[in-house]
């Protein structure tokens, strides 16, 4: 009974490309993905990096927000474990991307649209390919249509 | 067919002026972009109305401008929250929503032929300003007696409107009282809460009305001060600050008891006030 | 199974004794409601009323969503020194209660020496939908238990219907692996057989076992008769935070209303936060007006947490946990490798 | 005025009548067991057997999501008002009663709510008599009855084979009209057997004492019992969401890019942030206020603000408070 007035998506599928958002860690993703910038290494262009100050400070919401403003995919990196700045953040997060994938799935959300790595400052190669493998699975998966708020 | 009442008017944001030291009370001067709409936007110093920001939201602000002043529109605003932050970070030129005017003015007809006594407080001197610019028009006073104000803050950098008051003071239609409670040193009126003021001011309370704006804790000594002074509790005028969504008395939320503070105040008289809930 | 009237007449005696001997200030139990197959919470306070309090197969609300506001620390330094002294409170727990009530004091929401714990061993307790479901267009006017344990209504015509009791217990009770009350300092009715467990994994393997868009289909059809009026919320005793993320503005992260994708983040992000933490008492579910089993969101993720981290919710006062812990060799499989 | 009848066995052909003029609303299985008030498709079983719905038809004409204006480059624009004509068939009389309630709210005095005037203006109301009330209703004792046609344009009364129509208003009778080659008028015995069957279901029902109201709320303001009750309360929305005459609601944006809409949403006086100032002054900031202000609401400012009271007996907040609240043992126990 509500008045929802659903308009549908404009862009048509030829030209879809799809938008990840990723939350970089502060310390050591960020920085990785600095270095694949500095070191020209070559990665779609698909990804919007937002800074976080640590891979534990990212709520889960977070990422249900980024997927309900229309981002096909969800990226999270930290520090590899051991590294963090804050000495164990990237471990409390380790705990809590593992169930909130398991959450995701069970509802039947792909679990290939939020997905989560470890990047160090030193490791831009790793970040230019896991966007490249991220985008391109986002890219098979399609646009996000489950949990995207039409306005 | 009426105007839809959740439909603002498009406007313009002119200027801003930066208001105290602290630079988080700003004024905001206003156009509309339509005539049409500056026609139909009648109002009356004491009357407030929606500012509305797309993607914010809109919040509820006394309109600080008198409508003696043609094509000024003055709202003047402290930022304490999400839609108030976003108002004071946008450009001149920005587009803004205003809808209203909503609420009951001061009560002009009343005022007429009497002495008014106009006590304010920190922030809370938006619809006083415009109150007071209405009044010394020269098409309206003849139309009052005489007017006393009586303007608080903590430091002299936290009055507001300092070039109206600077102006007000070498008048001699209206006498104009500032106060502070913390002097800096080039401070060279009085020193003191509001109240200490009126004490050694000792006005009159025959044939006069008082005006009372401000923060809670001055509302309430100075209330004791008016009733020591003689001010029955129908001459003493107040406006109330509610929590407010629609301004029209429909979505329920700023009701006290069986007034809604959108559309019976917010003004209202002590005596009104007296015979409601304290939920405000 | 002891018989309710038994331990209803030994509940009363407790608390007329704890209240008369000023061993508690307020004493947290169940009373007789208005519509029957309910009861309401009662707040005693005269030990002369105890005789106002209910032990019965209705008595399902959980009284540990009440505990938290009565020990919220004072706001600021003002509100602190006119705060009135912390009460000493005595309060009715079932199983499922006890165990919020531990999930609680570890989470330091419950100071365990101003607790009187009155457990009861509980042997579930009826659904008062599911039993109008069952009655049909008849309406229940009264209800009891008869000696079996069975569930009696009389309805309008005043005749008498019997519920069998396994029919209109509540889906959570019907899997309750605790039904008799741990940490209580009084423990009335003696022990009740616990129940199995398989019957929340059966039901999370069959839905995995479906294809991910008859999940989300699922999952799109249950939740969609939400009404966001978030009674799941306010009747969860875990759901203590004082500003919920939910509820926030500044920024809003979840819109207001039932627009799906703002209801299944309200949902999502809930049962996020509840993982490790539920301690399946099923208040949200009885809550629900629209009937929803909020609860399956919850009761996977539990699951998850006994399998991966070895830990079930509101079983130790002394233990973390496992969301506020890690372990460096904790699984992580799931991340994205080049 | 007089009865009409039809057959109940021709009630689909009736209801595929109404169909082609108007969306039509009838009770009807919602596949969970639960009878709902449906949008009927054609494909639906339509049943007169059940109480009443578990959410009131006041979504119907106040949404609990409306947009009230879309946003383009900035700009705020008037959202298309929904066209087209509604009929609301087998709505229960203290539902039917509560729409004058919100029409109070959003019709009375100036300015009118134009998205309420638009969907209310355009339903048609085809009220069903109570044949059986439940124990947690009590209509007979806020004005209505299980037989009130108030808020109805037509009354229908269920016989053993019959239906019982009564035009209440102009509308009504324009509507029966122009059914006339489905209806034959009722004789005088079956409009006596309705009245009967109105009489025998006011019979159940507990009186509540609610005259005076304003007045006894008005001394009982500062009363003990405000705290004792509101303490139960969860301070969840159940009560307000599920009221047939709860109103309130709160005005969101929701824009991305600088496009989007304001939108009204049910809001509810249970919730802290509801009056909650962007201050952190909050003037009803314990559930005692706010459990106060609710029953106030009802029972004493509506008296003094519109002379009705905006309660209509429908008794969905005792069924549905997850803490048992009875509004009733409230109003009783604070001498209202």
């Amino acid at each position: 009974m509500s008045q929802t007035q659903i308009v549908p998506e404009a862009a048509a599928p030829r030209t879809w490309e799809p938008k990840v958002v990723a939350f970089l860690c502060n310390w050591c993703s960020y920085a990785g993905a600095d270095l694949a910038g500095v070191s020209r290494i070559q990665y779609p262009p698909n990804i919007r990096i937002i800074r976080v100050p640590c891979s534990g400070r990212i709520n889960p919401v977070f990422l249900l927000r980024a997927l309900q403003s229309g981002a096909d995919a969800v990226l999270v990196s930290g520090c590899h474990p051991g590294d963090c700045h804050y000495i164990s953040g990237n471990l409390a997060a380790r705990r809590k991307f593992t169930l909130f994938r398991d959450l995701l799935k069970y509802v039947g959300i792909e679990p290939e649209r939020v997905q989560f790595t470890w990047v160090s400052a030193s490791e831009g190669g790793r970040f230019a390919s896991v966007v490249e493998k991220v985008v391109e699975q986002a890219r098979k998966l399609g646009p996000n249509t489950k949990l995207v708020k039409r306005a | 067919m009426a105007r839809n009442p959740y439909l603002p008017y498009p406007a313009r944001l002119e200027e801003t002026i930066v208001e105290n030291d602290a630079k988080d009370i700003k004024t905001f001067r206003l156009a509309f972009d339509d005539p049409a709409g500056a026609a139909e936007f009648q109002y009356l110093p004491g009357q407030f109305a929606e500012l509305s920001l797309p993607g914010m939201g809109e919040a509820p602000f006394g309109i600080a401008s008198s409508p003696t002043e043609t094509g000024r529109l003055l709202f003047s605003v402290k930022r304490t929250g999400l839609f108030t932050a976003e108002l004071h970070s946008i450009e001149p030129g920005a587009r803004i929503g205003v809808r209203g005017p909503m609420g009951k003015p001061f009560p002009w007809d009343r005022v007429a032929g009497k002495d008014l006594l106009i006590i304010g407080g920190g922030f809370a001197f938006t619809t006083l300003r415009s109150a007071i610019v209405y009044i010394l028009d020269p098409a309206n006073r003849s139309r009052f007696g005489s007017v006393l104000a009586v303007y608080g803050a903590r430091t002299p950098g936290e009055l507001m409107y300092r070039a109206d008051l600077a102006a007000w003071q070498k008048r001699d239609d209206i006498g104009v009282h500032l106060t502070v409670d913390k002097p800096d040193q080039n401070w060279t009126q009085h020193v003191g809460v509001v109240t200490a003021v009126l004490e050694t001011l000792t006005p009159s309370a025959r044939n006069t009305l008082a005006i009372v704006c401000g923060p809670p804790i001055m509302i309430k000594f100075t209330l004791l001060t008016l009733s020591k002074l003689g001010f029955s509790d129908d001459a003493i005028i107040l406006s109330l600050e509610m929590r407010m969504k629609c301004g029209i008395g429909k979505c329920g939320r700023c009701n006290i008891g069986s007034k809604f503070v959108c559309t019976d105040g917010p003004v209202f008289t002590r005596e009104e006030l007296k015979t409601l809930p304290v939920e405000y | 199974m002891t018989a309710s009237h038994e331990i209803e007449t030994r509940l009363r005696e407790t608390a007329e004794r704890l209240l008369g001997e000023k061993k508690v200030d307020l004493f947290l139990g169940h009373e007789k409601a208005s519509l029957p197959l309910r009861t309401t919470p009662l707040f005693l306070t005269v030990a002369a009323d105890a005789a106002r309090l209910a032990w019965n197969p209705f008595c399902s609300p959980n009284l540990a969503v009440y505990l938290p506001r009565l020990f919220r620390a004072p706001a600021d330094a003002r509100e602190a020194k006119t705060a009135p002294p912390r009460p000493t409170v005595g309060v009715v727990l079932k199983g499922c209660d006890a165990r919020s009530v531990v999930a609680l004091i570890q989470e330091h929401q419950l100071p365990r020496d101003k607790l009187v714990l009155v457990g009861i061993a509980c042997p579930g307790m009826v659904d008062a939908r599911k039993a109008e479901r069952v009655l049909g267009l008849h309406e229940a006017l009264g209800a009891g238990e008869d000696a079996h344990g069975n569930i009696r209504a009389v309805v309008e015509d005043g005749t008498e219907v019997t519920l069998r009791r396994e029919q209109v217990l509540a889906d959570v009770c019907l899997e309750c692996r605790a039904p008799t009350p741990s940490i209580c300092d009084i423990v009335l009715g003696a022990a009740v057989e616990p129940r199995e467990a398989h019957v929340a994994r059966r039901q999370a393997e069959e839905l995995e076992s479906r294809p991910a868009d008859a999940r989300w289909a699922h999952f799109q059809q249950m939740m969609s008769k939400c009404i966001r009026c978030n009674a799941c919320r306010q009747a969860c005793p875990m759901c203590y935070c004082k500003d919920c993320l939910l509820d926030q503005t500044r920024p809003r992260w979840v819109g207001a209303g039932t627009d799906f994708s703002d209801v299944a983040i309200y949902h999502l992000a809930r049962a996020f936060h509840m993982a490790g933490r539920c301690t399946a008492c099923g208040a949200c579910a009885r809550a629900c007006p629209m009937g929803l089993d909020v609860r399956l969101l919850v009761r996977k993720l539990n699951l998850e947490v006994e399998d991966l981290y070895g830990y079930r919710p509101g079983e130790a006062v002394d233990a973390t946990p496992p969301l506020s812990a890690f372990a460096m060799d904790d699984p992580q499989e799931f991340l994205t490798e080049p | 005025m007089t009865e009409k009848r039809i057959p109940q066995t021709d009630l689909d052909r009736l209801l595929a009548r109404l169909r082609q003029r108007a969306a039509v609303y009838a009770p009807a299985e919602d596949g969970t067991g639960e009878v709902v008030l449906a949008a009927l498709s054609g494909k639906e079983s339509v049943t007169l057997e059940y109480r009443n719905f578990r959410l009131s038809p006041k979504a119907l004409v106040l949404p609990q999501n409306q947009t009230l204006l879309c946003f383009k480059d900035g700009q705020a624009e008037e959202p298309r008002l929904p066209e087209g004509e509604t009929i609301l068939f087998g709505v229960r009389p203290c539902d039917a009663r509560a729409l004058l309630a919100l029409d109070q709210v959003f019709l009375n005095g100036n300015p009118h709510d134009p998205y309420y005037a638009r969907l209310r203006s355009g339903a048609t109301v085809i009220t069903l008599a109570c044949a059986r009330p439940m124990s947690s209703c009590f209509c007979t004792s806020v004005g209505g009855g299980p037989g009130d046609g108030t808020g109805a344009d037509v009354l229908a009364v269920a016989l053993a084979g019959d239906l019982l129509l009564r035009a209440e208003t102009s509308k009504g009778e324009a509507l029966l009209a122009s059914l006339a080659d489905l209806l034959s008028d009722a004789t005088p015995a079956a409009v006596k057997e309705a009245q009967e069957q109105v009489r025998a279901a006011e019979d159940p029902m507990t009186p509540v004492k609610v005259d005076g109201s304003a007045e006894r709320l008005r001394q009982a303001y500062d009363s003990p019992l405000w705290e004792a009750a509101s303490r139960k309360c969860l301070g969840c929305g159940t009560c307000s969401f599920l009221c047939p005459t709860c109103h309130c609601f709160d005005i969101t944006d929701e824009v991305r890019g600088g496009a989007g809409r304001r939108v009204r949403t049910w809001d509810c006086c249970a919730y802290p942030l509801f009056t909650l100032h962007a201050s952190g002054h909050n003037p009803r900031p314990t559930p005692k206020e706010r459990w106060r202000q609710r029953i106030m609401h009802k029972f004493r400012y509506a008296v003094e603000n519109f002379d009705r009271l905006f309660c209509v007996g429908c008794g969905r907040c005792i069924r549905h408070c997850p803490a048992s609240l009875d509004l009733r043992t409230v109003l009783k126990e604070v001498g209202a």
